[in-house]
């Protein structure tokens, strides 16, 4: 508390009683990231004991959206796909921090005997994935950079959820998954060979992500509060780094691993604290490049069809609060 | 016996108002019946201290009548007028005891009884005293408590008619009421709503198929032929002036031959209208 | 003169009905192009009219709009034709006996309230990710209305009409048959009513998992892009077929069960 | 008359043999009534060319005697036996004629005639004979396609009558079939059952509130106290031996002194056993 | 005597139920037991049971169970009463007057085959994530069922047993009150049991948006993490509780509605 009130001193701010929110409700997603650690932690609520904090659970990109839209929730979590979806449509969100990259976390697991050796040979399989998430976008993404198209070289591909996948898996109803922790474990142990991850792909420009999204009203009123905010995100970013251990001791039961397990989840993807976002991020003048991977990301959504159009770069460049990191 | 105090106060004032008046009634149900009216033509006054006995031939349109009277039934054509007004629906002047009983399944006898009054606010002590009249009155005080399936065939009858006397309404109609029951049920009942209609003089509308009940009771006698149906015969009935007993009447020569001649203008009818006979 | 009126009757009716409906869009088309409610969820009738026309040319993710509709009917039709066989008999064996329904009783009520997505996994593991599961899945939502209608049902058929007929010399099954079922279809008939809703609204649940065509997917797939028009097209003709269903089953009741409520 | 073989055959070994008997019949419903038993105690035989009228006072327990006959109803205590088996349910050998019609409510009249053939899987042209004979026996031809609820309350109980005679059944038990009917359809039927009976010798059980509908009809006459229902009169009525006419049987003597027997019989249940009375 | 009887009668029934149960357990316990299914599915009661006592003794994800069922069961019984207080008079209204139908009837038969989950968006844009809008996707699912079978209910009463009420001097408010809704008691009560296993099917669906607490919530995210030990702890339980609900409703319909299937 006594870094909050010297920062409200510092810039000579009027008392966090007319200046803060009675409540900051921040919309997260299990993800092994900074803001899930930043919540277990209680970082928050020490930084702003006054101020009632609601952490609301999430499942789905699309479900912050639509919470989001409907003025239900200050910050939220969303991957880049359901991101791009958004700022397409104009949803009153601006970005304030990238949490993570996405690395082995997210793979294409296929059946060892399905004679499948690189992604080549997919071609008449059946691959299941959560439709509209980022393993969904990796999956196309990697078959777009082989020149494989889906439709001619009949390569079934699933909308599934993750325990209905391990279900078809056991079945050998497919033959391949790309999908997320703890189910890509499973289906390892099952049998399952690694093909291809995100790690990758993101190596190919093929970029998905985390990133935090906050109510555009609210920055424009509370900037001290997103500022305050991505103070603690750094902190719980920092505490990972200096402490793994505890950290997955931590998050393990919100992941609903062990914490040797979480470790490793956690190691998977990649971790992003408040001096890398200036990158991401930009600057008023010059915006980052996440701008630039939200488009291709829209771009090639809307080439699937599954967006009317994408906007200009120009749109998704204003969606990024690049005043933050100067 | 008791009654509230409207019923005495309009008996006091005897006379021969219309009460219901059917002008030029005929009734068709949808396109069935080889396109001939189920009643036609039927004109009809019924006065505000009449009783009227209607009889003839199962089938022949009684109850469609008395529907119509009731208000259930919209005629095809023609007028229904009930004190000078038109009668389009079912009103608490006009109270009905069906053919088939029609108690509410899920209510006690009791309550059955209670309803209509409850229905126009009598007070709770009153309601009692009423009910447990009534009850008396058709012999049912032992059954009270249970519901009406429950009961015999007759006791659902009598059931149905304490209900609908116990509301005390101008004119009560009445679809062959004690045929369920009986000799000597039938003629206490009788008896008791002979004395409830000397008394009050409240105009009561009766279907009956016992010609003998007919002449007993009515003031005004009725028979409908079928096929159309329609009223052929419309008397005054003699003996309701006289003031002997039963059993002095039913011996009467006037009732044998009064009997008599309305058992051959119902065989009429039958004969005329129908091909039903004992040809086998 | 009385079909006569029964026409203008229905004439109403069907007018006031169409009012309503009317009054809905016109509250639609007004609210929206005012811009009352933010598009990207209720989108504008013509932007619907739109998608519609585009779904129409294009499909909708490789296939065409009238294989989602005919796939999403299928599995429908066999789910619902597979719970009126089984509920119907079942539920009236049920209903005769309590040592029959003793049986059965516990399991269906225990399973009828689940939430489908809570056993859906188990059935994805069972039967697959075919149509199999999917029919299964809907089969289980029409089963209990259904089952429970026709249960209550026979347990209110009077025991004078059952005894009537077997003095008449029905024997068992044939009372079941010819006095028990006639009885109790006007309810089993409201009672598969409410299931084709159940179940229909249990078909983007059943399309959600590996599904690539079925408008219930369609309409999931849709919403995931914040595709709001796509994602109206697909509830407007789902409803529209809804409609059209139960207006059929109410056409024959309304012919078949004339005798209902005039009995004494 | 129509009447197909195997009831011809029966009639013609005339026989006392007993067809249905109850020994030491009591019946309580649940613990109402006041712990009085609706039926007490009852020894029944009837023999297989009875006809057997039963007569009492309203809710005396008659219709219940009937259910128990039929195996519609288990007696609380005692045995019925059907041909010297246990009677233990509803049987296609006891035919029943409900108090109220109980016809099926979606079948036509004609339809519901002929459920009963159909069970007895009669073939289609003798079916379409039967129920053309027996629509015409009731004066029903003319309302054959019509639904049950289009049908007046005296024609629904005719249907019904026709409904289980058509089945001809070994026993035929009737609860007040004739209640409904105007007093001239009522004499057809009553003539036409005599007729069948006379024909067919089958047993039959006839309950009735006509003390001279009984005499008339009878073979055997019971009549029942109640509270607790019991048969307190089993006698054998000498007028069914006649072969006079109505008319004359009628104006006898020992009609008339029957008639007064029965009528003081029934009336001395109520003195002794109810409240009922004109005590107002 | 008779009383006995029925006794007997009700225990045999009681005793066959219990009979049917424990033979689902034992499959259950021996399929899983021998592994004839993956126990990531078809978990054995024993891990069923640890996973209970655990559940009992520290909770599931920040609440404890009791809150988590209790906070369910706060939603479904709101969402049941105001659907009952809504979809039955409105039903009743519009079963007694064809005009009234008319206006309402075209809105929920569009509405009501409309899976939860095609227009949960359009909730969560106009009530919030809080409980109102998962109150009122279980009270849109509880309404239609409860309104289809009012409705038809009350279309048949018998217009006799109207008219008689009528002419015992019944003001038509007083009819609805005191003749069609006790006629159409059993109905609606029947129609209730379907609606509350409607709404408790949908309860996971509704509890799958920005729910940190409920049953449904708890046995989605169990699901989510293969927890299949808890799932089924969250089945047993939402079961058993529907089945609790379901026989107190039967018990009243029992005590209540001796008179049907009697009258004549
Ligand atoms: N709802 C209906 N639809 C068609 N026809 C009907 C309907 N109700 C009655 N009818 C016909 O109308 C005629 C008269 O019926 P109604 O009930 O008025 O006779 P009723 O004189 O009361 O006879 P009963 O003495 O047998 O009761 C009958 O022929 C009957 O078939
Ligand atoms: N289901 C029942 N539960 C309780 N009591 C009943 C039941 N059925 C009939 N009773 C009682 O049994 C007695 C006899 O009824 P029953 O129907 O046998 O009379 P009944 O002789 O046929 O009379 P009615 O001539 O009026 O038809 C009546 O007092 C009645 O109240
Ligand atoms: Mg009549
Ligand atoms: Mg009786």
């Amino acid at each position: 508390s006594s870094q909050e009130t010297s920062t409200a001193a510092k810039n000579g701010e009027s008392p966090p009683s007319s200046s803060a929110p009675k409540e900051i409700r921040l919309g997260y997603q299990v993800s092994p990231n900074g803001e899930l650690l930043a919540k277990a932690l209680g970082l928050l609520e020490k930084k702003y004991p006054r101020i009632k904090i609601n952490w609301i659970k999430f499942d789905s990109g699309r479900d912050v959206n639509n919470a989001m839209a409907s003025g239900s929730i200050d910050f939220g979590l969303v991957g880049t796909p359901p991101g791009s979806i958004g700022i397409a449509n104009k949803l009153p969100y601006q970005v304030y921090y990238l949490h993570d990259i996405i690395g082995e976390s997210e793979a294409l697991v296929v059946k060892k005997d399905s004679g499948i050796q690189s992604l080549k040979d997919l071609k008449g399989k059946k691959i299941a994935t959560t439709f509209s998430s980022t393993s969904h976008f990796s999956l196309l993404g990697a078959l777009k950079a082989e020149n494989i198209n889906p439709e001619k070289d009949r390569i079934t591909l699933l909308d599934m959820q993750p325990p209905d996948i391990y279900a078809a898996w056991k079945r050998d109803d497919i033959d391949g998954a790309y999908i997320w922790q703890p189910t890509q474990t499973k289906l390892i142990n099952e049998g399952g060979r690694v093909i291809v991850t995100s790690k990758d792909l993101s190596e190919k420009g093929i970029v998905t992500g985390e990133f935090g999204i906050v109510n555009k009203e609210f920055a424009k009123k509370y900037p001290e509060i997103v500022k305050g905010y991505i103070s603690v995100l750094d902190k719980a970013v920092h505490y990972y780094r200096d402490n793994p251990k505890q950290a997955s001791q931590l998050l393990s039961k919100e992941l609903g691993l062990s914490p040797e397990e979480s470790l490793k989840t956690m190691k998977q993807i990649i971790w992003l604290d408040a001096s890398q976002q200036k990158d991401f991020l930009g600057e008023p003048e010059k915006p980052g490049k996440l701008a630039k991977i939200l488009k291709d990301t829209g771009d090639f959504m809307a080439k699937q069809k599954n967006i009317s159009s994408s906007p200009s770069l120009a749109v998704y460049q204003q969606a990024l609060l690049s005043d933050l990191y100067k | 016996m008791y009654v509230s105090t409207p019923a005495k106060a309009r008996s006091e004032m005897l006379n021969n108002r219309t009460l219901i008046e059917l002008k030029n009634i005929s009734l068709y149900y949808s396109n069935e019946n080889n396109g001939l009216p189920i009643l036609d033509n039927i004109n009809l006054q019924l006065d505000v201290n009449d009783f009227v006995c209607l009889l003839g031939p199962s089938g022949c349109g009684k109850s469609s009548l008395l529907n119509i009277l009731a208000g259930f039934q919209k005629p095809t054509t023609g007028e229904v007028m009930i004190n000078d007004k038109p009668h389009t629906g079912p009103s608490p002047n006009v109270g009905v005891v069906f053919q088939h009983h029609n108690l509410f399944p899920w209510m006690t006898i009791e309550k059955n009884i209670e309803f209509g009054l409850k229905m126009k606010s009598v007070s709770k002590s009153e309601r009692k005293r009423l009910v447990s009249y009534y009850l008396n009155l058709v012999g049912l005080e032992s059954s009270a408590k249970m519901l009406p399936y429950q009961l015999s065939g007759g006791m659902k009858q009598r059931a149905s008619i304490a209900r609908t006397l116990a509301t005390d309404p101008q004119a009560i109609l009445m679809d062959e009421p004690f045929s369920a029951l009986d000799a000597l049920t039938r003629e206490n009942m009788q008896i008791h709503l002979l004395e409830l209609w000397k008394k009050t003089r409240k105009c009561i509308f009766f279907i009956t198929h016992d010609v003998e009940e007919a002449l007993l009771l009515g003031k005004r006698i009725l028979v409908m032929h079928s096929k159309p149906g329609r009223i052929v015969v419309d008397l005054q009935n003699p003996l309701s002036q006289y003031s002997q007993s039963v059993q002095e009447i039913k011996h009467s020569k006037e009732f044998s031959d009064l009997r008599y001649y309305l058992i051959s203008t119902i065989r009429n009818s039958k004969a005329n209208n129908t091909v039903f006979g004992m040809n086998h | 003169m009385a079909p006569k009126f029964v026409c203008k009757k229905q004439v109403l009716t069907r007018g006031i009905s169409i009012i309503s409906i009317v009054l809905i869009l016109i509250i639609w088309t007004v609210s929206t192009n005012l811009k009352w409610v933010d598009p990207v969820f209720l989108p504008t009738p013509q932007s619907v009219w739109k998608a519609f026309l585009e779904l129409i040319r294009d499909g909708y993710k490789g296939a065409s709009l009238s294989t989602h509709i005919l796939n999403s009917l299928y599995r429908l039709f066999l789910a619902l034709i597979l719970a009126f066989f089984t509920a119907v008999p079942l539920g009236m064996f049920c209903g005769m006996s309590k040592y029959i329904l003793a049986i059965f009783d516990p399991i269906i009520e225990f399973y009828r309230p689940l939430p489908p997505l809570a056993y859906y996994a188990l059935l994805v593991l069972w039967l697959g990710i075919d149509d199999k599961s999917k029919i299964a899945l809907l089969f289980l939502s029409a089963f209990a209305p259904l089952f429970i209608s026709t249960v209550s049902s026979v347990q209110r058929v009077p025991q004078d009409r059952i005894n009537a007929a077997l003095s008449l010399g029905a024997s068992k099954p044939k009372v079941l048959l010819y006095i028990i079922l006639p009885s109790c279809l006007p309810d089993i008939i409201t009672g598969f009513r409410t299931a084709i809703g159940v179940t229909y609204a249990t078909l983007v649940a059943a399309e959600m998992v590996a599904a690539t065509s079925g408008i219930g997917w369609m309409v999931l797939d849709a919403s995931k892009y914040l595709r709001s028009d796509i994602v109206f097209v697909g509830i407007i003709l789902m409803g529209g077929i809804a409609i059209l269903m139960d207006g059929i089953i109410r056409l024959y009741q309304h012919i078949q069960f004339s005798w209902v409520g005039k009995q004494d």
